[in-house]
């Protein structure tokens, strides 16, 4: 039993990897891509979410401001990709520190509505600011330059950022097993008690934000560099709420969750695009709310509780949002630790 | 021992009860009569505020039965049972921080015959005057024991569930918390008490049931109780 | 100047109504309720519908859309937002960004996304003299309609039993229950008739605001910015703040228009920095 | 009854934690008003009043929960007005809460870890693993056998029976190894034998600290207390050693009552 | 696929996998849904039923497909899209494909998958300009054809002094100085301009202001477009600028926004339009054929998605081959005439379509005869005045 579990582990992770290396032959190679960034983009919200109890509503400001810095990098100075995505990257973290800064004392929903409303605030900067961003009209003919590698195949790109992505996420799994994670845990389920145990629960919390905002540039700016451009979609709200949704779907604070609600919710729209059927929201959303009113541990949670109570090994954790000892509490944040 | 001369106001039969799968209540059964003060004892973990909670209607998963007034109300939602006449004190004391400490106060509807209105309530406590517009969890938590039970009296319950009412209570409030529920028990009121305090459940209550592990132990009154104090804290640690 | 003033608070008013319904079912059952744009966009529609499909005019159509989206918020209420009350308020937002989706993509489908034609009603179509100036009779009363909504709402919920009866429901469901009050009956209403309130401002912004399918989404976003300047969980404040935040812009639009779509934003962070709980907020107590 | 430590006994060395015309205002309500205390390093202070006296927003003003609207509060001669709660304990002043404050979902051991890292910049190492706590895993179990929880050391916080949630509450306090410890009522709702354990490790720990409990318990207070403040309705009625002030009219006629202890 | 087949009629190896996909990318869902959605689809397929009609057995391909994808008005969605209509579906063609941002994100894969591209529905002259590429077709109308249009004419009918308000994003600045430049051009005056919010359903400020300023304006020139555009016109209507002497000009209106608002709203109102399905008998015609398929009256995009269409279907025919460097050849410099199109040419240096366009304006409602019958117009600008000179910025 033990042994089982030991060696589930690594296999899981050869899975993945497999996974993640076969994709461009199973999907459509750029939306092979698409599944990537997002996956990441998703992973780098959770660690928001569900491992400190911070719902961000405004994460589009991090993937899209880096989709720009990253194109604007590239356009500009033909450095290699991989440095025009890391400096989005950057970007985006020094684009979390004042956001953060002001949201992280504020608690659940009113740090979604601030983010959220910051978020909006960047939209309409990268709106207005048209010399740089190009406007509306989106930040056009962004290269892919790679020591003069020919990228131009979508195919040959996913290998050449697949890296990114994959460094991305070992970087979330180990923040989420770290001491630090730790305490990000005890912030999200008592920061009172934390902030009494001498931990300053708001800076651990903004370095949360920023590394997630980090992550997520990092997936914003390869998702631009792919795309060839970064449009003002990409810093809108209905960005910051698909994030949520994959997050959602594939269940809160699994980090695993997040890559599958990715590519559902990527290949659906996908789907839905060429199906002629109009209303994707209609679809979109009533996943989404049948998701939150029914599994609300989302796929990969939901499989994990079955798996687990099949196997009859420790009882499953309470469903996340009641204290385990039924008093009527409200936590703050929303997620159930791994 | 029980009084067998009326028909018991609350009659409590193989109640047992379960968080997820661990059952903290096995088979209780106990009656208490009316106008009876009766206290649970038992240390801490043995299932006393679980226990309430069933009356109260507000645990989750529980079986067996629960009889108010002669009447089964072990399926009735927890308003309706209030409106029978149960009134909670809960362990927690629960006191609203969005309401004002009138407002706490005026909150429940009267259900009994025999209301307190609101000047006798401030008259008996009046620090409870004195904060009356502020928030009621602006109180200290002392302030907001006496909330709890002077509401519960403002309501007019037939019978007092009282978690604890003398946690954290200075000895002077303690010895006027006994003195109101003396007075209460006068006009007839009966009360359900968790209580800790031996001493305190002495000068007060006229019957005990000692609790351990979910189980009804023993069934003592206040002399036996008395007398055998002393290796009932040794066996029980109460 | 004064004018611009007066123009300022008749935008101003949807803020208000809007933050008004937001902060009445936020402050009552704990939920933000992302869908609130929609609901607005369906008071607008609603009434669009009757007019053109069964010329009904205006002003049955401002108690009658209300009155039916209040009670379609009451059936939300009792099949689902009550499910997801016991558990984090967050699900209960995410839920309702999901029914906004759901809602904008519906009614998209049948009528697209073209704004729909509505007339002012006729007796309205005029303009008052103020004084000072005069000013489009419709826009006057929309003004004046909403301050006598605000503040009777606010007397409701802050002087009568009715609102310390919703407050403790919120606050508490079981022990509320366990004091004797039926928490359900009480909590369904509310929320159905905070819906209402986004449906009258529907109805109200009709005949001066394109009605298409999009026009709650974007103003939404808007509106959380407002509740969050005039204080978290502060009625008082959220409508406050919504008049405020109308003057300012106009204001803004008008002096320094580069600033005039992000100025709500800054002076939210301004806000922020200077008072993290809001204008009106409660100071948030220890532990 | 009790045996209480000589006064001798403990090296009372002048103020470890001072407060000096202490004030705090609640919308024009002073909860704290104007209180004067001089903590004596290594004595056990404690603060009884009637309810409502402000003894815990008294605390929560030391621990820098709430900022003071007047005075001064100094640990040694450092000053701590206005730092904030995470400062407070750092530089060594730890507390429990009157109602207790845990984190549901993990065990006491990681609680303790927790608390025993909190001191040393290790908890920001987002790149390290969390193994690295392990290395307070020796310390966490003497802390948790100390308040008799070794048996529980992996049920999850939020299952605990309330007692045992109160003793994790003092060991998580203790974990900081503070200067100064800080009590909110650490007997509160537990039976005679868990109070007999808790006085005997408040006795137990205080060696080589300063204690300051909230306690109603007059038999805990009359064990463990050098010195007594009495408060009343913010501001300090009587001071002194607990055989003095048990006998005070003014602290009998507001606090305890007719005659309390039969001893 | 049944390529090279018995049969083929020699077009085998010169048709790629022995058919001619035409792929209508655009915006099903959103806010362009209702301008140039699926309905352009039908236009599109209208074209290719001409096609074999007019050729019968002589055409070159004989299996045409059409197919379509939604882009929500998304630029990524359009992007990933583009590639996959090529590689995928094999397309050979993309049409429409309205937004600016999405048509130049097209724009892009047209250029490195070296496919053609026939945008429709953009309005910026980027597409033109820097952006512009062998490969990508600019068809319809830009923002210098819509201001040119109305702030020439509308200036030379005696309204000088202009006030005009924009919406602060690209289309809205370029209309912004386009238009100035036209106004001045035409010996007038822009008084003052502010961009407003984007998007914004609160003008009263501007319209407060308006009568207000110094000389006053004579006209007040709207760049909104879409649900910005109604609240901007219900508002000027609450104002009774009209009354007080200030007219209204639109930068940008399509009939759809006439019909959404009502003729009323709009009575008076000049603008310039592309093309209008009841201005001659022959376009009237066309109109017909449509509404009986897509029960409705055509926008312009519609018809122009029929006339792109035909001339690429042309171009191949032409050509002989759908083989993509051949057929541009065929398109550059062609000059033709069809059911939109009139007086056109397609402008070698930069792949514009150049044609007549119309100066039109609002009719009230008591002169509207029958549905969709919203528009006068006033005069045809030549197809030479109406668009812009060859910018340097554009390199085939
Ligand atoms: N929400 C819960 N989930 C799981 N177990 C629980 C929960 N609440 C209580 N328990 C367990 O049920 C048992 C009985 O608890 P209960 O609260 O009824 O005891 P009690 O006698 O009131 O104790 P105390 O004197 O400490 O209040 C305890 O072992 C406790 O750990
Ligand atoms: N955040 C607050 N806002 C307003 N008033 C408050 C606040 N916190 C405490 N008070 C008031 O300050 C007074 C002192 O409260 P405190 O909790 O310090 O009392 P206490 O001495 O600890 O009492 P107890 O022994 O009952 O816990 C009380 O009257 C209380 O109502
Ligand atoms: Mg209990
Ligand atoms: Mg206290």
């Amino acid at each position: 039993m033990i042994l089982s579990r030991l060696a589930a582990r690594p296999l899981l992770l050869a899975a993945g990897l497999l996974l993640a290396l076969a994709l461009p032959w199973m999907v459509y190679p750029p939306v092979a891509l698409d599944i990537a960034c997002w996956a990441l983009f998703a992973a780098a919200l959770d660690l928001l979410l569900g491992f400190t109890g911070l719902l961000s509503f405004g994460h589009a400001a991090f993937w899209g401001g880096a989709a720009y810095v990253a194109g604007i990098i590239a356009l500009r100075t033909g450095l290699p990709f991989p440095v025009a995505v890391l400096g989005g990257a950057a970007f985006a973290a020094v684009l979390a520190l004042p956001i953060g800064y002001l949201s992280v004392r504020l608690r659940g929903i009113y740090f979604a509505m601030v983010t959220l409303a910051f978020a909006q605030m960047v939209y309409f900067v990268v709106n207005q600011w048209r010399d740089l961003t190009g406007g509306e009209n989106g930040l056009q003919g962004v290269p892919r330059e790679l020591f003069g590698l020919d990228l131009s195949d979508s195919f040959v790109f996913y290998y050449a950022g697949l890296p990114l992505v994959l460094a991305g996420y070992v970087v979330v799994w180990r923040i989420v097993r770290s001491p630090f994670g730790r305490v990000l845990a005890s912030i999200r389920d008592n920061p009172a008690r934390a902030q009494a145990l001498g931990y300053p629960v708001d800076r651990y919390r903004l370095l949360a934000f920023v590394l997630s905002a980090a992550l997520s540039g990092l997936a914003g700016g390869l998702f631009a560099i792919g795309h060839g451009f970064a449009s003002l979609e990409s810093v809108y709200w209905t960005t910051s709420g698909q994030v949520v949704m994959m997050v959602v779907l594939g269940g809160i604070g699994t980090l695993w969750g997040g890559v599958l609600g990715a590519a559902l919710v990527v290949e659906l729209n996908d789907y839905l695009v060429t199906s002629g059927f109009e209303g994707i929201g209609i679809v979109t959303g009533t996943i989404f709310v049948i998701i939150v009113l029914v599994f609300r541990r989302g796929i990969w949670g939901t499989a994990r509780d079955l798996l687990r109570s099949r196997a009859g090994g420790g009882r499953a954790d309470p469903p996340s949002g009641e204290a385990p000892d039924g008093s009527p509490a409200r936590p703050e944040g929303v997620g159930s630790p791994v | 021992m029980p009084r067998t001369d009326t028909a018991p106001l609350l009659a409590v039969g193989g109640l047992s009860a379960w968080y997820g799968e661990a059952q903290v209540l096995r088979e209780v059964s106990l009656q208490v009569g009316q106008g009876e003060i009766v206290t649970l004892v038992g240390r801490n973990g043995a299932g006393k505020t679980t226990l309430l909670r069933c009356l109260m209607g507000l645990q989750g998963r529980y079986s067996g039965s629960v009889s108010f007034l002669g009447q089964e109300i072990t399926r009735l939602p927890a308003h309706r049972r209030a409106r029978q006449g149960l009134g909670y004190v809960p362990d927690d004391r629960g006191v609203y921080s969005t309401l004002t400490v009138e407002e706490n106060l005026t909150l429940p509807p009267r259900v009994g015959p025999d209301p307190w209105p609101l000047s006798r309530v401030y008259e008996t406590f009046p620090r409870l005057a004195e904060r009356r517009a502020f928030p009621g969890t602006k109180l200290s938590g002392g302030e907001q024991q006496m909330l709890a039970l002077a509401r519960v009296l403002r309501m007019g319950a037939r019978l007092l569930l009282c978690d604890e009412p003398t946690e954290g209570l200075s000895p002077l409030i303690v010895q006027q918390i006994g003195d109101i529920l003396r007075e209460v028990k006068r006009q007839g009121t009966t009360v359900l008490l968790i209580e800790q305090n031996v001493h305190f459940a002495l000068t007060v209550a006229d019957r005990h049931y000692l609790l351990a592990e979910g189980r009804v132990v023993e069934s003592l009154d206040n002399d036996e109780m008395r007398a055998r104090e002393h290796e009932l804290l040794d066996h029980l640690g109460i | 100047m004064l004018q611009q003033a007066f123009n300022g608070l008749v935008g101003g008013a949807f803020y208000a109504l809007l933050a008004l319904g937001l902060a009445v079912i936020f402050g009552m059952l704990g939920v933000v309720n992302f869908a609130h744009g929609a609901f607005y966009m369906l008071g607008a529609f609603g009434s669009y519908v009757l007019l053109d499909s069964f010329g009904v005019n205006f002003w049955v159509a401002l108690v009658a859309v209300p009155v039916v989206l209040g009670l379609a918020g009451t059936l939300l209420e009792r099949l689902f937002i009550r499910r997801l009350a016991p558990l984090d308020p967050l699900y209960n937002f995410l839920f309702t960004f999901g029914l906004a989706l759901v809602l904008q993509d519906l009614v998209k489908r049948e009528y697209g996304v073209q704004s729909q034609p509505y007339p002012r009603p006729a007796q309205l179509s005029g303009t008052v003299d103020l004084g000072l100036f005069t000013y489009p009779a419709y826009q006057v009363f929309v003004l004046a309609v909403s301050l006598v909504v605000c503040a009777a709402v606010w007397v409701v919920l802050t002087r009568t039993r009715v609102g310390m009866i919703v407050r403790a429901s919120t606050e508490r469901p079981e022990l509320t229950r366990a004091l004797g009050i039926d928490v359900g009956r009480w909590v369904t209403p509310v929320f159905g008739f905070g819906i209402g309130l986004a449906g009258f401002a529907g109805v109200l912004a009709a005949p001066m605001r394109a009605v298409n399918p999009l026009m709650g989404a974007d103003l939404i976003i808007t509106v959380f910015a407002v509740v969050v300047i005039g204080g978290l969980g502060s009625i008082f404040g959220s409508v406050a703040a919504g008049f405020a935040i109308g003057l300012v812009s106009a204001l803004g639009n008008l002096y320094v228009p580069a600033l005039s779509q992000t100025l709500v934003f800054i002076l939210m962070a301004a806000v922020l920095l200077w008072r993290p709980a809001g204008l009106f907020g409660r100071e948030e107590s220890p532990s | 009854m009790p045996d209480r430590d000589d006064e001798e006994e403990g090296q009372m060395d002048g103020p470890v934690l001072r407060a000096q015309g202490l004030a705090k205002e609640f919308r024009g309500f002073r909860a704290v008003d104007g209180v004067d205390l001089d903590v004596a390093e290594g004595s056990v202070h404690a603060l009884v009043g009637p309810n409502g006296a402000g003894k815990t927003t008294l605390f929560n003003l030391l621990t820098g929960f709430l900022k003071p609207t007047a005075g001064r509060i100094m640990l040694g001669d450092r000053d701590l007005t206005g730092r904030r709660p995470e400062q407070v304990a750092r530089l060594g002043v730890a507390r429990s809460f009157q109602i207790t404050s845990l984190f549901p979902q993990m065990t006491p051991r990681e609680h303790l870890e927790l608390a025993l890292a909190g001191a040393t910049g290790l908890t920001w190492r987002f790149w390290r693993t969390e193994r690295l706590l392990d290395r307070y895993a020796d310390r966490a179990a003497e802390l948790l056998s100390e308040v008799g929880l070794s048996a529980h050391a992996g049920t999850p916080a939020g299952t605990l029976a309330y007692g045992h949630k109160r003793a994790l509450e003092l060991a998580l306090a203790l974990a900081l190894d503070p200067r100064v410890l800080l009590l909110d009522e650490p007997t509160a709702g537990m039976g005679v034998e868990d109070i007999d354990r808790t006085v005997e490790l408040v006795r137990k720990v205080r060696a080589g600290r300063t204690v300051v409990m909230v306690e109603h318990n007059m038999s805990v207070v009359s064990s463990l207390a050098d010195r007594v403040t009495v408060l009343q309705s913010g501001r300090v009625l009587v001071e002194g050693p607990y055989a003095e002030i048990r006998h005070d009219p003014r602290v009998i006629s507001a606090y305890l009552g007719d005659p309390h202890a039969e001893d | 696929g049944c390529a090279g087949g018995p049969g083929g009629g020699g077009s085998g190896d010169k048709i790629s996998d022995g058919k001619v996909v035409l792929a209508v990318l655009n915006d099903q869902s959103a806010v362009y849904a209702d301008l140039s959605g699926k309905s352009s689809v039908t236009a599109v397929q209208m074209a290719v039923e001409d096609y074999k009609a007019k050729y019968g057995d002589k055409a070159v391909v004989k299996d045409v497909e059409v197919v379509s994808a939604d882009h929500q008005n998304k630029p990524e969605v359009a992007n990933s899209k583009a590639q996959e209509l090529y590689d995928r579906q094999k397309a050979d063609v993309i049409l429409d494909v309205p937004s600016s941002a999405a048509a130049l994100a097209v724009a892009g894969v047209a250029k490195s998958k070296k496919k053609i591209y026939m945008n429709i529905g953009a309005a910026t002259t980027e597409l033109e300009g820097a952006q512009c590429n062998k490969y990508t077709f600019h068809y319809g109308y830009n923002t210098y054809m819509l201001a040119h249009g109305t702030g020439d004419t509308v200036t030379k009918d005696g309204s000088k002094n202009w006030y005009i308000v924009y919406p602060d994003y690209a289309f809205g600045q370029d209309m912004q100085k386009n238009f100035t430049a036209a106004v001045t051009g035409a010996g007038g005056k822009v008084i003052q301009s502010d961009p407003a919010p984007f998007p914004n359903d609160n003008f009263s400020t501007f319209l407060l202001k308006a009568p207000g300023l110094d000389p006053k304006p004579q006209v007040l020139g709207a760049m909104q477009a879409g649900g910005d555009l109604v609240n901007l016109v219900k508002q000027y209507n609450e104002y009774k600028l009209r009354d007080k002497g200030v007219g209204l000009a639109v930068g940008l209106m399509f009939i759809t926004d006439i019909h959404s608002l009502g003729p009323d709203a709009l009575a008076g109102t000049k603008f310039t339009d592309a093309w209008y399905w009841n201005a001659t008998p022959d376009n009237r015609a066309w109109a017909d054929k449509f509404q009986a398929k897509a029960n409705k009256r055509p926008s312009f995009p519609n018809a122009a998605n029929y006339s792109a269409a035909t001339q690429y279907l042309e171009a191949v025919q032409r050509a002989g081959t759908d083989g993509p460097d051949a057929v541009v050849k065929q398109l550059e410099g062609y000059k033709f005439e069809d059911a939109f199109a009139k007086n056109a040419t397609i402008r070698a240096q930069d792949h514009l379509l150049l044609h007549d366009v119309s100066l039109a304006q609002v009719k009230p409602a008591g002169e509207v005869k029958e549905p969709w019958d919203y528009e006068k117009v006033l005069s045809t600008i030549p197809a030479d005045q109406a668009f812009q000179p060859v910018s340097p910025a554009c390199k085939l």
